[in-house]
């Protein structure tokens, strides 16, 4: 059996997958940052893998940009969540309540 | 500048003017208002006789390109016929009026006489368009006006449920009818909302009949929302008695009328098939307006609801020529919408009046003011007597029209209307005549005044000697009217030839005369 | 390669960073100063920046495409005027807001400056990954400033929220490119257009583009993507706020137009029925949820999603008419939001309340905020003379006809109609609020400062240009939506006329 | 049948790599138990001291002269060490988290092992077709691999100092953590202005370079300089040491280890301080070369004494190291901070510029590979 | 020898599957730590499927940005904040099984539409240009791709200034 550009595909996929799992059902903002980086980690997976089958490099180039700015995003992100603790004392999405109707 | 344009311009720039005044210089701007509006009144009669009577076809054409662009075309375009230049006289009349009554308000009145010359202006405009985006563009200057009146200097605890109901009501029927007015501008291919474009490429390609149902079913509902039409009716008495008196003059007057002016325009002509196949529905509606709003009126107990049903009551009239389809018929509808106009403003203005001097307008708390308030009672007598149908009066003239009109083709609703409007009129007109006027002079109405001196008599003098002009002098009227009348019931009577109209369940389409 | 093309581009940059720097020689006592010389800056640029469009120029062509990623195009014009427009409003109402922060007053101009930078790029993109970078520009400098006001919890959260699911929507986002990357083995969208025949048929790009629309569609607040909306709005600093509403929504319009009408075309048209319900969703939810809304910040964010509903209509339209309707609406869009936020701006700064009771007698304490306040609501309720009345009328002119071949645009038609006469009621609220809501406490009349008359009149007489004399801006959409290439949807011309 | 599987390439390629990763793990271990006992010493020397010497097994005082000075070197003092941290107790205490606390001695220590992988120690061991060239990996983006892997060594540290559930060594794992990382960035964008010279990323072609046209310290000194002091911050020596300095946090994010896990960190320092001479010889110091002998080895004998030749750069900057160590007094905190971000940093980023702006108009436009 | 890429092929992906499953959906721990290292065990056993697909040069960056400094930082503010809540609370089964539901759902879509598009048998035909070397992939990113690269180095500054902001502590 020799891996094609699927198998790397549906691994890439359900990795997506997981991660939207994650954001879903997971509370934490923490572990949700993270899902969502495992997202992110999926389309790299899937740009790679398509710039290999491709044979270019414009989809390793796009990966390089998506790190970029998950880089960005999370410093953001976590300073964003600190400054959350530091005022609510919690980083779960159920206590982020002073918007409400 | 002409003198259309200089007519339909003259309240907006008074508006401008009076916007540069600072707030509290409000003898200036009541004075500016006056001199505005006055000057409108003064153009607006000039204009109603400069048009010169019997000619088909419009007059003071003035046209310009206002957009024009592949995806959509349309002119600044104005001109008056017979229709427009009666609406237009009556609206510069009560504009004036409405200005001149406005002595009352006390808070804001900057703000007032923006928002009142903003809804003159805009119903100038819109009975003088031909561009149909531009008649439903200044018929919409009204909303907002309407709105901040009511809630302002409104009366009652009710009148914010009474701003917001007439708003809803309002933009509701405007954007069906709007609906309407752009599936006419696509469906006939002219790419265009002009009138005359219109009517040039319909008379070439008619439009489909299904879509020409659609239309006219748009219209009907949506501009019929606007006059009142019976069910869709509820929002104005109540609307009417929360009002300051002189939104509930102009809106009562003139702003209904933009509803039926533009059945008239645009529906009848452009679109014959559809009316011969649904006019139907407005002969049966109208019977509502008629009978129902006459019932209602006859229960009421407070002075404004009872004028605002009763108007509702002479809607169903116009409604009626309308569906008579001949040329009788809907020159009757328009003396109808002409002398309503004076009508109601001035029931609504010495209503206001009433109001203003005794503090309510409960039939059953007042009594006895014929004696304290000759004048007002004069004017009031000859104002509800027009109201019943009295020959004299203008609105006898309109009446009596629509029910020769109709009678060809609806011979049982004519019984309904005749009864309703003569029998019901009379009864709750006179009733609260005698409840107004006659009677005990109570206690705490001792204090009231009569409207004294030229300045205060002079705009419930106005409406009352139009009224009775127009009563007198019907012919200066039907000439000016009649060709107009007839050329929309010519083109509302040619049906597409190759169009098979399925038989209607009641076809009231009578052959042109 | 032809750098003066992004000639704006580059002055917005360089704007910014001149304003980051400039903070460290500046004493704090005058950094307000640095927000006036942004917006005379802009303004600048806004009026020699822009060449005219003679022919669509490329730059920076990728491997394998044969136009650049980057397009100079009167389409690309238009909405680089739009998005400079808006920034110069948006950084004088920062300056009337900026006493609120405790610190880092310029470098929130300087931060709005690279959202609006952000704007620019995505005007003028025309590869997904430029789209890409230029989106994700706009996304966090927005999660910067929506979080801004660092000590108010509400502030914290509309940035934590906007965070989380604007990286949800880039994550959905990016992983849509990845995949039509895959199957069309570019991103450039010339390229795509050429070969989207093919591409229909195939499932991984169909996938990929939906996804790449889901995260267009957080952008611009439309159903299933628009939760973020109302909480976002409601919790970050006006001026923010203003510009979210306004910049980064006509970000989201510009590249959906972009990309459903350039780039695949003809699965949009088989994706109208999609177009036409999402549209129904959206302004039926912007509409109903704004009816009992309390605070005017939050009911701003429910009728941005409304109006992104009624924008909608433009793309369900499948047509230029309804793409130039878009444009125009945008238009008008600008000048009513900013026009709303600056009032907003300075009623916040003297009752540090957003409650729609909070506006009780301002037709009293300033008639200018109060008449500006609800000629904006008038004009987003659509109502004549002003700018928001012609663009709903153009939108609705482009679905009206439809109707006759495909019945889904009655419906959409009347949702239209029905959303118009809900958010009157809502609009009207904040009028009946300011000239007759009762429990006014304080009727002291409120100053103004020249900014915030400069925004007042540059909005007011955008609402009543476009309102009034609508033909300059129609004439400016139509050629720029001349570079679409819709295709109706065959459904639309089997019975042609 | 033997001789057809090792005619294989591949299986010629594991066989090799498996002797050389065995090989320098040994050599490795070694040098780290002498590292501590050089750096015992060489504290004694500094502090006029004589150090360890009298540790030693029974009989080797017996061996006549020799004996005598091995025990005197203190040669045996490291396995007597080893051989206490193998019998010590292996106390956990109670509060701890446990899974965290036995993970984070093993994750300290194994990325500075991996680094190893991409250094070329020689040139190649014999000439010809078959020649084996004296680096376990030899990888194209090598140094991209070993900053990766350096980069992973913090999770060591960071778990040992919050699974210990304890004020003083989280402290000194959340020092250690920003201190890494802040430092990486000093050190990574040191090394780029040596890829500009060179133009490339793999280790074995940057020697060559060196070997060819001189060291790279001749060329870019400043680089030289903020990697030397990076490599202390990033090994937590002193005068960098904040994560353990005893004095303020007790001992940092080791203070609830014990035995052979204390052990396991203590390897792992000395392993980081070889990795990180190794790597300053391979890019600053010529690597295998000397200057007159730049051409790659053509025998056996050529091979080893490259490596001979590495090995002394490598012991001579391990010195240097922990010279440092006993002559520097420790920093503050904020100091550090401030020395990496505020100095380090725009000072690497200056020396690209430069850098690139010489090449530039040196050579024109396009050099390099 | 293909095989052998192919078994490390096999390998790698099931460790990151699984991996990537232990960060979001631990059975045993939701402990945000334990996620965090899991998430990092997923981009390392990524790195090497990258290199399976000869892109080297990002292999490496994955670590390094990824598990080197990213996912460090996340590691120092979870333990800086130091939370427990997740423990304590107790799962909404609805919403999760829900969440399942829908997301396997997708799942399913799009592995079908990703399997149904291509030819299975489609065989690696990489050329010399696909090699993920740092030269050719840094051509390509400053000339072709300056523009968006010079947008995320405005974004990186964004970035910064707005972490500098949002979490130095307010000086009055």
């Amino acid at each position: 059996m020799n891996v094609t550009l699927n198998h790397y595909l549906v691994v890439s996929v359900l990795l997506f997958c997981l991660g939207l799992f994650g954001v879903l059902a997971r509370r934490n903002v923490l572990v949700i940052y993270m899902s969502l980086e495992l997202m992110l980690n999926a389309a790299n997976l899937a740009l790679v893998a398509f710039s290999r089958f491709n044979n270019n490099l414009n989809g390793q180039v796009m990966v390089f940009f998506i790190i970029t700015v998950a880089a960005a995003e999370v410093a953001v992100g976590l300073s964003l969540i600190v400054a959350l603790y530091r005022k609510r004392q919690t980083a779960h999405v159920e206590d982020l309540t002073s918007l409400k109707l | 500048m002409s003198l259309l344009n200089t007519l339909i311009l003259t309240p907006f720039l008074t508006a401008l003017l009076i916007l540069a005044i600072p707030g509290n210089y409000r003898f200036v701007i009541r004075c500016l208002a006056l001199l505005g509006s006055g000057f409108t009144a003064v153009l607006g009669t000039v204009l109603f006789f400069r048009y010169a009577p019997g000619t088909p076809g419009y007059q003071f054409d003035e046209s310009a390109i206002w957009v024009s662009s592949s995806i959509l075309r349309l002119n600044y375009h104005v001109a008056v016929d017979g229709i427009a230049a009666g609406m237009l006289l009556v609206t510069a009349l009560v504009g004036f009026a409405a200005v001149a009554v406005s002595w009352e308000i006390e808070r804001q009145s900057k703000l007032f006489y923006l928002l009142l010359l903003m809804i003159i202006g805009g119903a100038l405009g819109a009975f003088a368009s031909l561009d149909l985006f531009f008649f439903y563009f200044f018929n919409e200057l009204a909303l907002v006006p309407t709105f901040i009146m009511i809630g302002v200097w409104g009366r009652g605890e009710e009148r914010t449920y009474a701003a917001y109901k007439i708003t809803l009501y309002l933009t509701a029927g405007a954007l069906v009818g709007l609906t309407g007015l752009i599936a006419l501008y696509s469906a006939s291919g002219a790419s265009s909302l002009d009138l005359l474009d219109l009517q040039r490429q319909v008379a070439k390609t008619p439009i489909a009949p299904a879509m020409q149902s659609f239309i006219f079913l748009c219209l009907v509902f949506g501009f019929g929302t606007l006059v009142g039409l019976w069910p869709f009716h509820s929002w104005a008495p109540q609307g009417y008695a929360c009002a300051p008196t002189a939104t509930a003059m102009l809106h009562a007057g003139i702003l209904k009328k933009a509803g039926l002016f533009v059945l008239l325009r645009v529906a009848y002509p452009l679109l014959p098939d559809a009316v011969a196949q649904w006019s139907w529905i407005l002969g049966v509606l109208c019977v509502g307006n008629l009978l129902y709003c006459g019932f209602v009126a006859l229960r009421q107990r407070d002075l404004n609801l009872l004028i605002g049903n009763s108007s509702l009551a002479h809607m169903g009239f116009a409604f009626l020529g309308l569906a008579s389809v001949n040329v009788i018929g809907i020159t009757g509808t328009v003396l109808v919408m002409v002398s309503h106009a004076l009508l109601a403003a001035l029931s609504f203005a010495l209503s206001g009046w009433l109001r203003h001097q005794t503090g309510t307008t409960d039939l059953g708390k007042m009594g006895g003011l014929l004696r304290r308030m000759p004048f007002i009672g004069t004017v009031l007598v000859l104002c509800f007597l027009a109201g019943c149908g009295v020959p004299g009066f203008a609105n006898f003239a309109g009446e009596l029209s629509v029910l020769f009109g109709a009678w060809n083709g609806l011979p049982v609703i004519v019984v309904a209307a005749a009864w309703a409007g003569l029998i019901l009129g009379g009864v709750y007109m006179l009733r609260a005549l005698r409840q107004i006027l006659q009677g005990e002079s109570r206690e705490p109405l001792k204090g009231v005044l009569d409207a004294v001196g030229l300045w205060r008599q002079l705009p419930f003098a106005l409406l009352a000697a139009g009224l009775l002009f127009f009563g007198i002098f019907p012919n200066v009227l039907v000439n000016r009217v009649k060709p107009a009348a007839s050329a929309v019931v010519r083109l509302a009577t040619t049906l597409t030839p190759a169009a098979p109209v399925k038989a209607a369940p009641t076809r009231t389409a009578a052959p042109a005369k | 390669m032809n750098y003066s093309l992004l000639l704006v581009e580059i002055l917005v940059a360089v704007l910014g960073l001149g304003v980051l720097l400039a903070d460290l020689w500046i004493p704090a006592e005058h950094r307000r100063k640095l927000g006036y010389a942004a917006a005379a800056g802009l303004t600048l640029i806004f009026f020699v920046g822009l060449s005219d469009v003679t022919e669509t120029s490329y730059a920076f062509t990728a491997p394998g495409a044969r136009t650049g990623m980057y397009v100079f195009d009167s389409l690309s014009v238009f909405f680089k005027e739009f998005f400079l427009l808006a920034g110069i409003i948006v950084m004088l109402l920062s300056v009337a807001f900026s006493d609120r922060f405790t610190t880092g007053v310029s470098e929130f101009f300087s931060l709005t400056l690279f959202a609006l930078l952000g704007m620019l790029f995505a005007a003028s993109a025309n590869d997904f990954v430029l789209m890409f970078a230029a989106l994700e520009l706009i996304t966090i400098t927005f999660v910067v400033l929506n979080s801004y006001q660092r000590n108010r919890a509400a502030s914290i959260e509309a940035g934590v929220k906007y965070l989380i699911l604007g990286a949800l929507a880039s994550a959905i986002m990016v992983f849509g490119i990845a995949l039509v990357f895959g199957s069309a083995n570019t991103t450039n969208f010339n390229e795509i257009f050429l070969a989207q025949k093919q591409l229909a048929g195939n499932p991984v790009f169909l996938a990929g583009l939906a996804m790449v629309l889901g995260g267009l569609a957080f952008k611009v607040a439309a159903v299933p993507f628009q939760v973020w909306a109302p909480d976002v709005y409601q919790g970050s600093p006006a001026p923010a706020t203003a510009f979210l509403a306004v910049g980064s929504k006509a970000a989201g319009f510009v590249l959906l137009l972009r990309v459903l009408f350039g780039v695949v075309p003809q699965i949009t048209a088989q994706w109208n029925h999609l177009l036409v319900v999402i549209a129904a969703l959206t302004i039926l939810y912007g509409s109903l949820c704004a009816i009992p809304q309390r605070s005017l910040k939050r009911l701003m964010g429910y009728s941005s999603i409304a109006n992104a509903g009624y924008l909608l209509i433009g793309f369900a339209s499948v047509s230029k008419a309804g793409a130039a309707g878009v444009l125009f609406y945008l238009g008008g869009y600008l000048f009513t939001v900013l026009a709303t936020f600056t009032v907003l701006c300075v009623i916040l700064r003297h009752t540090d309340s957003d409650d729609i009771s909070s506006l009780a007698g301002l037709g009293q304490r300033s008639p200018v905020l109060a008449g500006v306040l609800s000629l904006s609501m008038v004009s987003l309720a659509g109502i004549p003379p002003l700018a928001g009345f012609f663009g709903k009328f153009l939108l609705l002119k482009s679905i009206v006809m439809l109707g006759v071949r495909d019945p889904a645009y009655y419906c959409l038609l009347a949702v239209a109609l029905l959303g118009v006469v809900i958010s009157l009621y809502y609009y009207f609220g904040v009028i009946k609020a300011v000239y007759w809501g009762g429990g006014a406490v304080d009727l002291s009349p409120i100053p103004l400062d020249w900014p915030v008359r400069i925004s007042l009149t540059v909005c007011v007489l955008g609402m009543f240009w476009l309102g009034v004399f609508p033909d300059h801006v129609v004439k400016l959409s139509t050629p720029a939506v001349e570079v679409l290439k819709p295709e109706a949807p065959a459904s639309l011309h089997e019975k042609g006329r | 049948m033997f001789e057809t599987l090792f005619s294989d390439p591949t299986v010629q390629f594991i066989a090799f790599s498996t002797v050389k990763i065995l090989v320098v793990f040994g050599v490795v271990m070694t040098f780290v138990a002498y590292a501590v006992l050089v750096e015992r010493k060489v504290s004694a020397f500094i502090q006029d001291r004589v150090g360890p010497n009298r540790t030693a097994p029974p009989f080797v005082m017996k061996i006549p002269v020799i004996g005598p000075f091995l025990v005197r070197c203190g040669i045996f003092q490291p396995m007597a060490d080893g051989l206490k941290f193998i019998l010590k107790e292996d106390f956990t205490p109670d509060y701890v988290r446990k899974v965290y606390f036995w993970l984070a001695p093993a994750i300290a220590v194994i990325p500075a092992f991996l680094t190893l992988a991409v250094i070329p120690f020689g040139s190649q061991l014999s000439a010809g077709p078959g020649a084996q060239k004296m680096v376990i990996a030899d990888l194209n983006v090598g140094i991209l691999y070993t900053f990766g892997i350096v980069s992973l060594g913090v999770y060591g540290i960071v778990l040992a100092g919050w699974s210990s559930n304890s004020k003083y060594p989280f402290l000194g794992g959340i020092r250690s953590s920003a201190q890494m990382i802040s430092y990486e960035l000093a050190m990574g964008m040191s090394v780029v202005a040596v890829f500009l010279v060179v133009g490339d990323l793999n280790l074995g072609k940057i020697v060559r370079f060196q070997a060819e046209h001189g060291w790279m310290i001749l060329y870019q000194p400043v680089a030289f300089l903020l990697f030397l002091v990076s490599a202390f911050a990033e090994t937590n020596r002193l005068p960098f040491d904040m994560p353990e300095s005893e004095s303020e946090l007790v001992g940092g994010y080791h203070t609830e280890y014990s035995s052979m896990k204390f052990a396991l960190f203590f390897l792992g320092e000395y392993a980081n301080m070889i990795a990180s001479s190794a790597m300053m010889v391979t890019l600053f110091l010529g690597g295998w070369s000397l200057p007159f002998l730049g051409e790659p080895a053509g025998s056996l004998w050529g091979g080893l004494l490259h490596l001979g030749i590495f090995v002394a750069k490598m012991l001579v900057m391990l010195v240097v190291f922990i010279w440092v160590r006993w002559m520097l007094p420790r920093f503050r905190y904020d100091q550090l901070m401030d020395l990496g971000w505020r100095r380090f940093i725009p000072l690497a980023l200056a020396n690209i510029v430069v850098t690139a702006l010489v090449l530039a108009l040196v050579d024109g436009w396009g050099k390099g590979t | 020898m293909p095989e052998f890429t192919d078994l490390l092929f096999f390998v790698f992906a099931g460790l990151t599957l699984l991996f990537g499953f232990l960060c979001v959906a631990n059975p045993l721990s939701r402990n945000p730590v334990t996620s965090a290292m899991f998430l990092v065990l997923t981009i390392i056993s990524m790195a090497g499927l990258f290199v399976l697909l000869h892109a080297f040069f990002l292999a490496a960056v994955q670590i390094l940005v990824y598990a080197g400094a990213v996912m460090v930082v996340f590691l120092f503010v979870i333990m800086l904040l130091d939370l427990k809540e997740e423990a304590r609370r107790k799962l909404n089964r609805v919403a999760l099984t829900a969440g399942v539901l829908a997301v396997s759902g997708l799942a399913a879509i799009l592995v079908r539409a990703v399997t149904a598009a291509r030819p299975a048998a489609l065989a690696l035909k990489a050329g010399p240009l696909a090699e993920g070397d740092t030269a050719p992939l840094g051509r390509i990113l400053f000339q072709s791709y300056l523009l968006p690269f010079e947008i995320l180095s405005i974004l990186l500054l964004v970035a910064m200034v707005g972490v500098i902001l949002l979490s130095k502590k307010d000086l009055r």
